[in-house]
């Protein structure tokens, strides 16, 4: 559950979000759509605490203070937030003790869940982009947030794995996570998204239950 | 090949005792510094082996870079680390004889400090292929060996003309040396270079076994069937 | 999930990482051979006045490692901007500092270990006054110059205005700690005078920065 | 025109690509496609002249050394090989000069060929994801090159924009170029591609004119 | 597109985006100006023993500080790898080794006529000899640190823990270098000694060394 109200984010004279009042309920998978440079990064960036708001007041699962949900936070970025030098189960185990999380099966099973072997010893920097790309998916199912924000998780993997990843998705929000995802490829989602919230040059400009592209504009 | 191998070996070890009968008991004692001396037996020939195994360092770099030929690298790591293990040698026999003789372990003179000049010259080599973690670590290796032979002179050189500044502790007599020391002396040499050649042999053998055992564990990666990852 | 079990972990980690082989120790070994090679070149070793200098001569060898140290402290982090990890987690700001700080002591700590020895050798240091004396001093003295390093390394690599000239900024704060140092260790090796209010100022500065950097920290690291 | 035979490329006891022979011709489109790990990217940068290969030879219009068609070859790669620290333009103006490309002219055009403003001063490590990706075609394209290597062009592009792309590259195509382009978006370009080549695990294992998705593997 | 071009051009922006981020200088001024105070409160600055070691002084603290800054030069081609970006154009690869070696010539530079004065000023330096000769000793000198420097830097990229490797590759084949940096800058302060041979050295090791390095960099640049 999370509630958005009046969110501004500048940086320095350029206005990244111009006003942004939304809400986004648990158990629901909503895709994020836009043009490039409309915000969208930006948008899971203050929700997730990183960007600080300019102006406005976003309040998560009840906590006006996003630091202190940070513990239902899963978050993925563009870049993929990993030690390039350690295997990628070196770094999720190192993640995990972030998170408190102690036993290794289940960094295991999330690798498993993102069909990487977990006895993979190469380091990350030296998996092909897409590989990475579902390490970094990984990592931000982890710790089994309550609220998932995930920005273009599908660029760089192939299409019958991306196929896979919408499965893993659809079973998350299932099992009534608050799920944000930014893609510029909504048809993968057509079937399994709640709602498309369209955003146009840091404001959302639709929120839609059906994918009309292009059309909408 | 195996067999030549063995009996040089042998004529290595028999050539290694004799040399240190020699040392130890034909050769004179000498008046000032007595039996301290007999260092000398070991300290000389180790540096001229040293020497020349980074001559050959040197020139097996400068092969590869022609030619790109894996034995020249393979010769040119073999020599390295031979060679840093006779220059070693000098650096402890050297301290060993500066103790008793001169009072000291250590001083700043020209021959002791080019020769720890170059000691670091090729350990820093090594360290380079060690840390290596690009796929083409023998260029970038014979690159270094070459900087580092071009270093050579001007190191000698400079150190030459800093500490003959200034009155410095004086090695030996230099002049005139007994012709049984200088016979000893050759003998050793000779057994010396028979050792390194040994060691050298047998490591540049391991080498290449090592880059053989690498391209078939390559080539059967090549031939089984993997998945995309 | 304790401050200290995370120190403990980021610690493991970048210690694995840094040693990967035992290589790195050997290559930390080769270095400090290598400053004190350099500077047998720059002072002439055997000269009486080397033993005046010696004590600044160990702490720019030692600052020299310090500062090849803090400079790749926070590189790791930034690549892949794994530091939004970090921060998008709820591991307390300060295991981070406080891993990242103890890293860089035990990294200067190796170094100065192995350096002593050969300073000694090499140029014949004999300690007039008492040499146990020396570790307290290695100890505070370099916990003064790490703590305060890492804190303003990250500084540097959080705010974007680079246009304080960041030296300006750390300068003046490291030269309490660096009088100190340098007095005491010249102190103790010509054996003329106590070192005991010098230690008592590291201590005091110690405390002072460390209790300021673990306050900071966490705004430092949260700042955009 | 390139020409590839019996190439390998391993990284120690690992092997990314396994025996490749292809040629591919001017004035075609080939669209790579392939599993995440299958040695696209490798491919890629064998041709580019940036990974040696272990065996195999590779001829570009007629060059058996890669490094003396480097003028002739524009290669787009997953990290957008740009500097963070300055705005589009000045980064294209400094790339221009090492192909020995003088007037800003040139620049600025290719510049609004991918839909970026070139006025725009913000520094390129500040630009939204998808534009960087654009600003990485743009370096690509800048010196006309006869042969493009494309590397996922349109990850992270948004859906208008990838449409766009898709018609500058058709257009080049019709201009006499060689393009091989790597994606996993491959219905974009379904109508202009000359030809679909599949690779798995390190090897090409299909060349189609049409594309099938999923039913060929 | 000739290689002074190229150079021109690659010089330029470097130096542009130095001017914006202030990384290198940052990082060499802090370190060398706590060198300077650290040797001010370990020796008395009196003036005929100072003028003794002065020499040595000065070079290691610019030995050092350059070091922290050649660490540096590469890592801004490294991000985003735009070294590919470079090693995939006709540009010469030695057009790009000038521009890196020119541009930390010139940050060594600024340090030096930064450091000189405060130098001068906290140990009252006077120098006995001809002061114009300090010119070319520098120039040289600085030159022989940083051809070389800039050279190992490019290799150390290529390396685990590249931090620790430029020291290790670049301070070996530095000594003749340093030691005529400092027995010539030692000579002209105190006066005592001509410093033509000292001169012939370090220009002999420049040019030996530029070749070598004009030679080789293609080699290292393309190296995969
Ligand atoms: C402390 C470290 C020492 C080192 C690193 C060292 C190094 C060397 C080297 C590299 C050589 C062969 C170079 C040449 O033949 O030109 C050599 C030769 C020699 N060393 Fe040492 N040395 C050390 C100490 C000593 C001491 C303490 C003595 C005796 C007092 C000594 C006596 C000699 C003699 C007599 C030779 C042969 C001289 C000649 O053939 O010209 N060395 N040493
Ligand atoms: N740190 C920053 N400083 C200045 N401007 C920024 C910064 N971060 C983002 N912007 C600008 O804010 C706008 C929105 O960026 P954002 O990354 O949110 O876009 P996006 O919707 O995620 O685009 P894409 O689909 O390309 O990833 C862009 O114009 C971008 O240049
Ligand atoms: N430098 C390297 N060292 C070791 N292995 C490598 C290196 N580069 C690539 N690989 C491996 O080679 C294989 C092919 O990688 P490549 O990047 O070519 O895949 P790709 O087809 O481009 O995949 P993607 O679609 O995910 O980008 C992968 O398994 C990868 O881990
Ligand atoms: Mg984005
Ligand atoms: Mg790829």
């Amino acid at each position: 559950m999370i509630r958005i109200a009046g969110l501004i984010k500048q940086f320095g004279p350029f206005a990244a979000l111009r006003g942004i009042t939304a809400e986004f309920a648990a158990g629901s998978l909503y895709v994020i759509l836009g043009d490039n440079g409309a915000g969208k990064t930006t948008l899971l960036r203050s929700i997730a605490g990183l960007a600080r708001p300019t102006r406005g007041s976003i309040s998560i699962l009840g906590n006006s203070e996003v630091r202190d949900a940070c513990r239902d936070i899963g978050y993925m970025a563009h870049p993929s937030l990993l030690y390039d030098e350690m295997s990628g189960m070196e770094n999720l185990r190192y993640f995990a003790g972030l998170y408190g999380i102690s036993d290794d099966g289940r960094s295991e099973n999330v690798i498993r869940g993102v069909d990487l072997d977990p006895a993979l010893t190469r380091p990350v920097g030296q998996y092909s982009q897409g590989m990475r790309q579902r390490m970094s998916l990984a990592r931000a199912l982890l710790h089994d947030p309550k609220i998932l924000l995930l920005d273009e998780p599908f660029s760089n993997v192939d299409y019958r794995s991306a196929l896979e990843m919408v499965k893993l998705i659809a079973q998350l929000r299932d099992s009534d996570k608050t799920i944000l995802l930014v893609t510029h490829q909504a048809t993968l989602l057509e079937d399994v998204a709640d709602e498309f919230v369209w955003m146009e040059a840091g404001q959302i400009v639709s929120r839609t239950r059906e994918l009309k592209l292009l059309e909408t504009r | 090949m195996k067999r030549i191998f063995t009996v040089f070996a042998l004529l290595t070890g028999l050539l290694l005792s004799y040399a240190l009968y020699q040392a130890l008991i034909v050769a004179p004692t000498e008046k000032t510094m007595g039996d301290v001396q007999r260092i000398f037996y070991y300290h000389v020939p180790s540096a001229w082996t040293a020497f020349l195994l980074f001559t050959i360092n040197f020139v097996a770099s400068v092969v590869y870079l022609i030619r790109r030929s894996s034995a020249a690298d393979a010769l040119a790591v073999v020599s390295a680390e031979v060679g840093v293990v006779f220059c070693t040698v000098v650096l402890v026999t050297g301290p060993l004889w500066a103790r008793p003789v001169w009072g000291i372990w250590w001083t700043w003179d020209v021959r002791l400090t080019s020769t720890l000049v170059l000691w670091l010259i090729y350990v820093s080599y090594l360290m380079l292929r060690r840390f290596s973690a690009s796929g083409e670590t023998p260029v970038l290796a014979a690159a270094l060996a070459i900087f580092g032979a071009l270093d050579v002179p001007l190191v000698y050189f400079s150190i030459w003309i800093f500490r003959t500044q200034h009155p410095q502790p004086v090695i030996g007599g230099g002049g005139s040396i007994d012709p049984r020391m200088w016979h000893v002396l050759l003998i050793n040499w000779a057994a010396f270079l028979c050792f390194a050649l040994l060691i050298c042999w047998s490591r540049y053998r391991l080498e290449v076994l090592k880059r053989e055992v690498e391209e078939m564990q390559a080539l059967e990666a090549l031939l089984q069937p993997r998945g995309s990852r | 999930m304790t401050l200290s079990t995370i120190t403990r972990a980021t610690l493991m980690k970048d210690l694995r990482l840094e040693w990967r082989s035992k290589d790195a120790i050997n290559a930390m070994l080769f270095f400090a051979l290598l400053v004190v090679v350099v500077f047998s070149f720059s002072f002439d070793p055997n000269a009486e006045e080397s033993r005046q200098i010696a004590g600044g001569l160990v702490w720019v060898a030692f600052l020299f490692a310090a500062v090849v140290a803090l400079n790749q402290t926070w590189a790791r982090e930034l690549r892949n901007q794994v530091l939004d990890a970090y921060r998008v987690s709820p591991a307390p700001a300060n295991s981070l500092f406080l891993a990242k700080a103890i890293g860089n002591f035990v990294f200067v700590g190796v170094l100065e270990a192995l350096m002593t020895p050969l300073f000694i050798v090499f140029y014949q240091l004999r300690a007039v006054g008492p040499v146990w004396q020396l570790v307290p001093v290695a100890v505070l003295g370099t916990w003064a110059l790490v703590v305060n390093g890492t804190f303003f390394a990250a500084v540097s690599i959080r705010t974007r205005s680079r246009e304080i000239m960041l030296p300006l900024l750390l300068f003046p704060i490291s030269i309490p700690a660096i009088i100190a140092m340098v007095n005491a260790t010249t102190a103790i090796l010509t054996g003329e005078l106590s070192i005991r209010v010098w230690i008592v100022l590291l201590a005091t500065y110690d405390v002072v920065f460390t209790i300021a950097c673990l306050l900071f920290f966490e705004m430092v690291l949260h700042a955009e």
